[in-house]
């Protein structure tokens, strides 16, 4: 079982993948998103569907400079401490969710060895926890996706408000969201699993009058 | 006290009805009073009228900040009902209920109490549990109640949409015939003419902005417009304001004081006789005589005396309705409106001595109070004329919050008002 | 519907995504054990409840999930002062 | 049909697009370009409706929102009827089809209207309280009578076959109406780069400038309208929004916009398109340009159709080219209202004359009627008017220097139509949602808007600037204002020239005296729709009805749909001249949301129906659809609740799954259990302060269940905390308490001890959960694992990591039902293979599905409580029968400690969760019966708790039941009674609660 654990006296850390012969089926598996995508290529809102992305959630106390160090060490980028904000290097993205809060996300297989590393070399008091398997990620992009999200977040979109990289946790109609905007037309979605089939219909439905393309790549 | 009837207002309109009698006086206040009521709502001028009426005290003042009958009694959305789940709560309501079922009469003042049921629907299992628990309670207090399944539901209230296919499917429901809604205003309008014919002196557009308290005993109350007035008891009844004036009294009470808001369409013909509400899907409904759907709206979860509330609330309360009653999307709510509710941890009102002596508080109903009227005031101004506590409302001491004895009736209240 | 400046995400938002947690400032006695029944009774349920300036405690729930604290007037719902956890109000009653 | 009243030119009208419509079952006529109300009118339709009350015919009176009478019902099929539309604000659609809402057999005719003359005068405000008491049997028999004249218009009985939707809007500045203070405003704020809403409720945009004469630079006025319009939609930081009406105003600048999307296209919207959409704004800055609605004089009769507000017969003529009647007689006590006569004079039809209330007017509009040959009689005012169905006379005499009473002769005067003015009164109705009360202003002769803790200006006519010159102006002056606040330079722009002649002053007059005492005079109107009359305001006041508050309650001033825009004023003067105070003394009431009616559908959008509330689906969802699982709702989660077999009953389900777990194995989806990981040092010192028990000494490895209670010492949530590393657990909840108790953990360490190092992360979502039980479970595990499974190896309360169907797991030996069971945890991507994998098994170990009820069973024979159903917020762990769940000796005194010790939690008597036998074991208690000691006491008969659990048990071949007795634990094998709503009384013996294996020898294997 050497595949699925590292032991270190204070945290369990496990590898929670199969080989790839077994696939994961993501939250929005059972919608067919492949099958939608080859109806329609024309329309102001397109969506695509990340899935099996690798989730991190990262608490620790960032005036701890040596701590904070040694994390952005592992990681390799300066997570952000600026409210609001995140951070791109390479396939890893740090999304700034709280003072003591980022949503990291890596590669679906990265997961198990950031987490390993983490536990390995960062001394302190942190909190690093794989949530892969409860959300999913959905990109919005098209003309329209600002008339779709004005419709389903009351948060404001306009650019001057809601510049590229800026990351906000918030409502999406009656669940929630981490949107980070992509560029000008193009949002990030990180909705939870129990909840991604009622944003896929809330979705469609908010997009009806604009044309839904599903992307598939 | 001049007797109304159909016959006084035929004759009253041969003389073009000139010659109405005042429905109550504007005097000016004595210097010292038996019992003072700081409160002049539904609630206090019911204390007032059973004082005079019934115990025989006449040697009484309403004091009230702004018009009769101008707080939560002219703000709520006029349903009565008693199926409350715990013994206590149970038999005070339904001591009120009995009181309304003769109060048109006992009155000479029609408050137009429509007993047309109500129904409080169950939309999941622990609903349909907690409707038997609460049904089987009150069967057993003498109160009446039925369990019905959603086809029987649907029989009484056929726009409803019963089917299994909604998000949150009616899978039965509490029934209280005896249930119903009375016209708010009128209600306060007949206690004050009552109290003022048996003598009460009450006095409007004066605020009282003070306690006279001598050796932890009060002795009166200070006003803005008449300066003290002495008392040899004094009773509060100011529900959502209970808090600013107990802080004057020196001490605190465990009240919040929220917005509760309710909005009414426009009136269309008649089409919703009974009172249906649902805790699950947050939202209740009936339609007034003058065809008003009356509904009501949950309580904002922050402290307010704006008289108002969010948004958002609305907006969640009409996605109720409509989830409901699908019929009603192309209905309009023509006005909202919010008042001040002073909630208690245990969804229980406050009936109770104070701290300080001779000094009583009446509060705390909550969501529950409009249902309450007759009764708060019955055996408040029982406790008042004899100086202790009614049988009925000793529960509801301000010190069971001591001592733990809650009467915890949220399963009850809910949203339900 | 209020619009709250949560003080660590450092911008204004709609009220929908804050739960409000009722009166600021409310400390758990440190020994319990040692509270008369009065005593606790006053801690877990007599509140202020004030008219006016007012000290809640509030959480970013749909946001960075942090509890922080807001004075507002609860006549008028005007928002005087946002402050975190531990810190002091500059503005109070009177 | 001929429009008889349509000019041959003029306004604001599509000529080349003639519409047909349906009145009442007969077609007519009207224009693209036209209201209902300008099309009915140009058809010389003179009655639309009756009155609530008296059953009056009633005509149109105005133009606008303020429209108290032309209330219709609009819809050409049952799923889009449409109640209480006003026709002055509903453009024609070709095919519409509409009728009035009240009149039996038809509105021209009506039954009820002789009800109204012979009764009206036993009906004054109040009537209702003071009759139908005696006999007291006969008030249902009233009421239904009462309830039979309700209401407007009907409600659809379908469902709405159109949509409705909403958007979240963010600007710098909402400007609220596109007259000139608006249009003004919104271009000054664009042109600063300022994000500009421009939301007006007309159709078109320019407010006043649409209904008159007036010229701005020489030219007509709509010219700049539609310069400035064209040079706002140049902006991209601007949105012009017309058709959209501000209703709300609420608190910290939030707003609300109804924009009415197709109602103006046909009677449904079409092709999917939405019919309405809500705008939810928030606003850095507002100005209302909201501008000001004309008060018609009160006066004898005044109702009878052909009676209307002078502005509104101004704008039919200029923006409709509808002149509605022939013969004019005009009363104002301003000079305004005199560009009516002329109107209506150029218009080519016959002003009777002009009826100043004032002694002396004079100026250039009076001056130009003299000119046009109008008799102007000065200091007279229309005491009555004659007529039923329609104006026929008037009645003029001369007044008295305040207007207070008649003092000399009445003259009549034939005419069809009275057009009246009394002034302005501002529309502060916006203004006062937030609670800003409106102050009186003496220039204005109206309430202006008070002072406000938003970040509000207003500019216009809402300020009582009723010039066009001056609302440019102001709205000008507002948008700088803005511009500073939000940090940004000021900007001109160049106003255009205007031509309003000077204006002298007006009176204060409202209620134009009668020969006859009011009480004695014909009914004076003050709220149409209400049938609130002058006498009845009097006589409020008379009786005792001293406060505003008082007088509109016992009237029903103000409550009808249109909410008192053209009579409050009117009524409060009216009232304060009785009181004998100044109208700002009587005070206003105050306007709530809505300023116009909203449709349900528009606020509730697409919160209905599929998207009413979230459903939140696990991992292995797809599976239990195939199976078809019966659900029940937890919270928003679907949870299978049971999964029957062709043919087979609820019960007959339960029994199968029941008997199968014990027999060989069941499977239950688990997933929704709320799972939190807990990581730092101090977690496990958390874990003893949040929970009863101790943790203090939890191996790693090892499971525990825990009990949470609130300070109050009652039990709130419960489930099986695992230690996963020294400072490592993961904690489960309640699958509806799970967001609940994640928020209380952090409350408490963010507020009470934020030195405890301890992070919480929900992994609800993250891990999917099945839980495999029965005898047979261990065997199921190891066709799917080479991990040894072993007693010996993986033991009760173990947890352990290894794979299955080749998937890391943690597995949980840990169990709800008594049986040997595991709880496999997956990350939830790889649920439905490993639930897959499980099934391959399903033949050979009869691997049965489960759902919810089966798990209350299987536990309630184990006497294992639910929180939530065996608890309601007001029991402790004594209560509950768990005091080996608490540790009193604990040294940090946890939470719900010192509550569960106050004097009246530690009486022996309090109600105790025990089992329950019934004497006859086929019948099965219904959860929720009540129990009572003497089963013969009378009502109220003293009950002593109540069945929490109740179910049939198939492995015990009789029914089992928990439930709260009254000091139940020491009354084991006494009897209680449950008396039931269908008349039988159940025998139940007290028990202990464990029905099965009390020894617990089944999962111990």
């Amino acid at each position: 079982m050497s595949d699925t654990a590292v032991e270190t006296p204070n945290v369990m850390v496990m590898n929670q993948l199969p080989s790839s012969e077994i696939v994961g089926e993501s939250p929005l598996h059972h919608a067919d998103l492949a099958s939608a995508a080859a109806t329609k290529n024309e329309g102001g809102v397109h969506l695509r569907e990340n899935a099996l992305q690798g989730f991190l959630t990262l608490r620790l106390n960032p005036e701890n400079k040596d701590l904070l160090a040694s994390a952005n060490a592992v990681l390799g980028l300066e997570l952000p401490t600026k409210p609001l904000s995140s951070v791109t290097e390479g396939a890893t993205t740090a999304r700034w969710m709280s003072p003591d809060e980022w949503l990291i996300s890596v590669p679906g297989e990265a997961a198990f060895d950031l987490e390993t590393a983490f536990q390995e070399k960062v001394d302190g008091h942190f909190s690093l926890v794989n949530s892969s398997g409860g959300v999913t990620t959905l990109v919005v992009s098209g003309e329209h996706v600002v008339e779709m999200l004005k419709k389903s977040v009351p948060y404001d979109f306009h650019i001057s408000e809601f510049p590229a990289g800026k990351v906000v946790s918030t409502l999406f109609a009656k669940s929630s969201a981490v949107i980070r905007r992509l560029d000008e037309q193009a949002f990030e979605l990180i909705i939870r699993r129990s909840f991604a089939d009622y944003i896929w219909l809330w979705i469609q439905d908010a997009s009806r009058e604009y044309g839904l393309v599903i992307k598939n790549d | 006290m001049q007797h109304y009837s159909g016959f006084g207002l035929l004759k009253h309109s041969l003389s073009h009805h000139e010659n109405w009698q005042r429905i109550w006086r504007n005097p000016t206040p004595k210097k010292k009073y038996d019992v003072i009521i700081v409160g002049g709502g539904g609630h206090g001028l019911a204390t007032a009228y059973y004082l005079a009426k019934q115990f025989g005290v006449t040697n009484v003042a309403v004091i009230e900040k702004g018009y009769l009958g101008g707080g939560n009694t002219a703000r709520n959305t006029t349903i009565v009902r008693s199926n409350y789940l715990w013994d206590e709560a149970a038999h005070l309501y339904e001591h009120s209920m009995k009181l309304w079922e003769g109060l048109s009469q006992d009155l000479n003042y029609n408050v137009m109490f429509s007993q047309r049921g109500c129904l409080n629907l169950g939309h999941t299992l622990q609903d349909m549990r907690d409707i038997e628990r609460r049904v089987n309670a009150n069967r057993l207090n003498g109160i009446d109640g039925e369990v019905l399944d959603a086809q029987q539901v649907k029989e009484i209230v056929p726009i409803l949409d019963c089917s299994s296919d909604r998000r949150y499917p009616v899978m039965g429901a509490s029934w209280q015939p005896r249930a119903g809604v009375a016209r708010h205003d009128a209600v306060a309008w007949g206690f004050a003419r009552g109290a003022d014919a048996h003598g009460v002196d009450l006095i409007q557009q004066t605020e009282v902005v003070d306690f006279i308290i001598e050796d932890g005993t009060v002795v009166g109350v200070k006003t803005d417009r008449y300066g003290e007035i002495k008392a040899d008891r004094v009773g509060c009844v100011v529900a959502g304001n209970s808090s600013v004036l107990a802080a004057k009294a020196g001490f605190e009470l465990p009240l919040e004081s929220h917005p509760l808001q309710a909005l009414v369409s426009e009136p269309i013909k008649p089409i919703l006789d009974t009172v249906v509400m649902s805790n699950h899907v947050h939202g209740y409904a009936s339609q007034s005589d003058k065809g008003d759907l009356v509904i009501g709206a949950g309580i904002d979860g922050y402290t307010g005396y704006g008289q108002r509330g969010s948004y958002g609330t609305i907006e969640h309360t009409l996605q109720a309705i409509v989830e409901m009653f699908p019929i009603f999307s192309r209905v309009r709510m023509n006005r909202q409106w919010g008042g001040i509710v002073d909630t208690c941890p245990d969804a229980c009102p406050i009936v109770s001595e104070t701290p300080v002596k001779n000094l009583f508080f009446n509060c705390g109903w909550g969501t529950g109070g409009f249902k309450a009227t007759p009764g708060s005031g019955n055996v408040f101004a029982a406790s008042l004329a004899k100086g202790e506590m009614h049988e009925l409302a000793k529960p509801f001491s301000m010190f069971r919050y001591h001592n733990g004895a809650l009467v915890d009736e949220h399963g009850a209240a809910g949203v339900a008002h | 519907m209020l619009h709250i400046y949560c003080p660590h995400c450092c911008e204004y938002r709609e009220e929908e995504e804050f739960h409000a947690k009722g009166q600021a400032h409310i400390v758990r006695p440190l020994d319990p054990d040692a509270c008369t029944d009065q005593e606790w009774g006053e801690f877990m349920y007599f509140r202020k409840n004030p008219r006016g300036i007012h000290h809640e405690l509030w959480v970013h729930a749909a946001g960075c999930r942090k509890f922080f604290n807001v004075t507002r007037n609860t006549q008028t719902y005007e928002i005087k002062e946002v402050y975190k956890v531990g810190e002091k109000p500059t503005i109070v009653a009177e | 049909m001929t429009q008889k009243n349509r000019l041959m030119s003029g306004g604001r009208i599509n000529r080349s697009k003639p519409l047909s419509f349906t009145y009442n079952d007969k077609q007519y006529s009207g224009y693209e370009g036209d209201t209902l109300a300008s099309a009915l009118l140009a058809n010389g339709v003179d009655i639309i409706g009756r009155s609530f009350k008296y059953s009056r015919p009633r005509g149109i009176v105005a133009a606008g929102a303020e429209e108290p009478n032309a209330v219709m019902q609009i819809g050409a099929t049952e799923a889009t009827q449409t109640p209480n539309v006003r026709a002055t604000q509903q453009e024609l659609y070709p095919g519409l089809v509409c009728g009035a809402t009240n009149g039996w057999p038809n509105v021209d005719n009506d039954l009820m209207g002789l009800v109204g003359k012979i009764g009206g005068k036993a009906m004054p405000p109040g009537f209702y309280y003071k009759t139908f008491m005696y006999p007291k049997s006969m008030w249902e028999t009233y009421e239904s009578y009462i309830r039979k004249a309700a209401g407007l218009g009907r409600s659809p009985n379908e469902y709405d076959v159109d949509i409705y939707d909403k958007m979240n809007q963010h600007c710098d500045v909402l400007v609220v109406g596109a007259g000139p203070a608006g249009l003004s405003a919104a271009l000054v704020a664009a042109k600063a780069g300022a994000r500009v809403i421009l939301a007006d409720e007309q159709n078109e945009f320019g407010g006043s400038l649409l209904s008159s004469r007036e010229t701005l630079d020489g030219k007509p006025a709509t010219e700049w309208v539609n310069s400035v319009v064209e040079e706002l939609s140049t902006f991209e930081n601007v949105a012009l929004m017309p058709r959209s009406t501000v209703n709300g105003y609420h608190d910290h600048n939030f707003l609300t916009i109804h924009e009415r999307c197709t109602d103006h296209i046909a009677d449904r919207a079409p092709n999917g398109q939405v019919r309405q959409r809500y705008h939810r704004v928030r606003a850095k800055w507002v100005v209302l340009a909201t501008g000001a609605h004309e008060r018609p004089l009160v006066y004898g009769n005044n109702d009878v159709p052909g009676c209307m507000q002078a502005s509104a017969v101004s704008t039919y003529i200029n923006r409709y080219g509808v002149v509605p009647g022939n013969e004019l007689v005009l009363m104002t006590t301003n000079d305004n209202a005199y560009h009516t006569a002329l109107d209506w004079h150029d218009a080519g039809r016959k002003v009777m004359a002009i009826v100043d209330t004032r002694k002396n007017p004079s100026g250039a509009l009076i001056e130009e009627a003299r000119n046009r040959g109008i008799n102007v009689m000065v200091g007279s005012g229309v005491i009555e008017v004659q007529g039923s169905k329609r104006v026929t006379s008037v009645s003029v005499a001369p007044l008295n220097e305040d207007g207070s009473r008649v003092t000399g002769s009445v003259i009549k005067i034939g005419a069809d139509t009275v057009a009246s003015s009394g002034g302005w009164s501002p529309v502060v109705h916006l203004s006062c949602h937030t609670g800003s009360r409106p102050v009186w202003k003496d220039e204005a002769l109206g309430f202006v808007p008070g002072s406000t803790v938003q970040n509000q200006f207003t500019a216009g006519a809402i300020n009582g600037e009723y010039s066009t010159e001056g609302a440019l102006g102001q709205g000008v002056e507002s948008a700088n204002d803005v511009l500073k606040a939000l940090g940004l330079d000021a900007v001109s722009i160049a106003l255009p020239d205007t031509d309003e002649p000077a204006q002298s002053e007006s009176m204060a007059l409202y209620h134009v005296p009668h020969t006859k005492p009011t009480s004695q005079a014909p009914k004076q109107f003050v709220d149409y729709q209400n049938d609130v009359t002058a006498a009845g305001i009097e006589l409020a006041c008379r009786e005792g009805f001293e406060s505003i508050e008082h007088v509109k309650r016992y009237t029903a001033m103000g409550f009808g749909t249109d909410q008192g825009k053209l009579g409050n004023i009117n009524g409060m003067a009216i009232a304060a001249k009785m009181l004998n105070q100044s109208i700002p003394e009587t005070g206003t009431t105050i306007f709530r949301p809505n300023y116009t009616p909203v449709t349900f559908g528009a606020i509730v959008g697409r919160d209905c129906g599929e998207l009413f509330d979230p459903m939140r689906y696990t991992a292995m969802h797809a599976w239990h659809e195939e199976r078809g699982a019966e659900y029940e709702d937890v919270g928003q989660w679907k949870r299978p609740w049971y999964f029957p077999l062709k043919g087979e009953s609820m019960q007959d389900a339960l029994n199968r799954e029941c008997l199968a777990t014990r027999e060989s194995v069941g499977i239950l989806d688990a997933s929704t259990l709320g799972k939190i990981d807990i990581q730092g040092k101090d977690a496990r010192e958390f874990l003893g302060r949040v929970y009863t028990n101790a943790w203090a000494k939890l191996a790693v490895g090892k499971c525990r269940y825990g009990l949470m209670c609130g300070e109050d010492g009652m039990v709130f949530d419960d489930g099986v905390t695992s230690c996963l590393g020294e400072n490592h657990f993961l904690m489960t909840t309640t699958s509806g308490g799970a967001a609940h108790v994640l928020e209380w953990l952090e409350l408490y360490h963010q507020t009470e001890w934020p030195e405890m190092e301890v992070y919480f992360t929900s992994v609800t979502d993250h891990w999917a959960t099945m839980t495999i039980a029965g005898p047979n479970s261990r065997k199921l595990l190891e066709e799917l694992t080479d991990y040894d499974v072993s007693s010996e190896n993986f033991g009760y309360m173990d947890w352990k990591k290894m794979t299955i169907a080749g998937v890391p797991a943690r597995v949980f030996r840990i169990s709800f039902t008594g049986e040997l069971s595991y709880e496999i945890n997956v990350q939830a991507n790889y649920g439905l293979h490993v639930w897959k994998a499980l099934f391959e098994h399903e033949d050979k170990y009869n691997l049965t599905p489960y759902g919810t009820e089966t798990m209350h069973i299987l536990r309630a024979e184990k006497g294992f409580i639910i929180a939530g159903q065996d608890t309601d917020g007001s029991v402790h762990p004594f209560d509950l029968g768990m005091p080996w769940a608490v540790s009193m000796k604990k040294p940090f005194s946890f939470i719900g400690k010192r509550g569960m010790q106050r004097e009246d939690c530690v009486r022996p008597d309090r109600k105790q969760l025990v089992g329950l036998k019934t004497t006859d074991p086929n019948i099965v208690l219904p959860e929720g019966a009540q129990g009572v000691f003497d089963p013969n006491a009378p009502i109220p008969m003293p009950m002593v708790g109540h069945v929490t659990s109740s179910y049939w048990s198939a492995n015990l071949n009789r029914s089992v039941a928990m439930g709260f007795v009254k000091g139940g634990s020491e009354r084991m094998g006494e009897k209680v009674y449950y008396p039931l709503v269908d008349g039988r009384t159940v025998e139940a013996e007290i028990c202990s609660p464990v029905f099965l294996d009390p020894k617990g020898e089944r999962q111990h294997v």
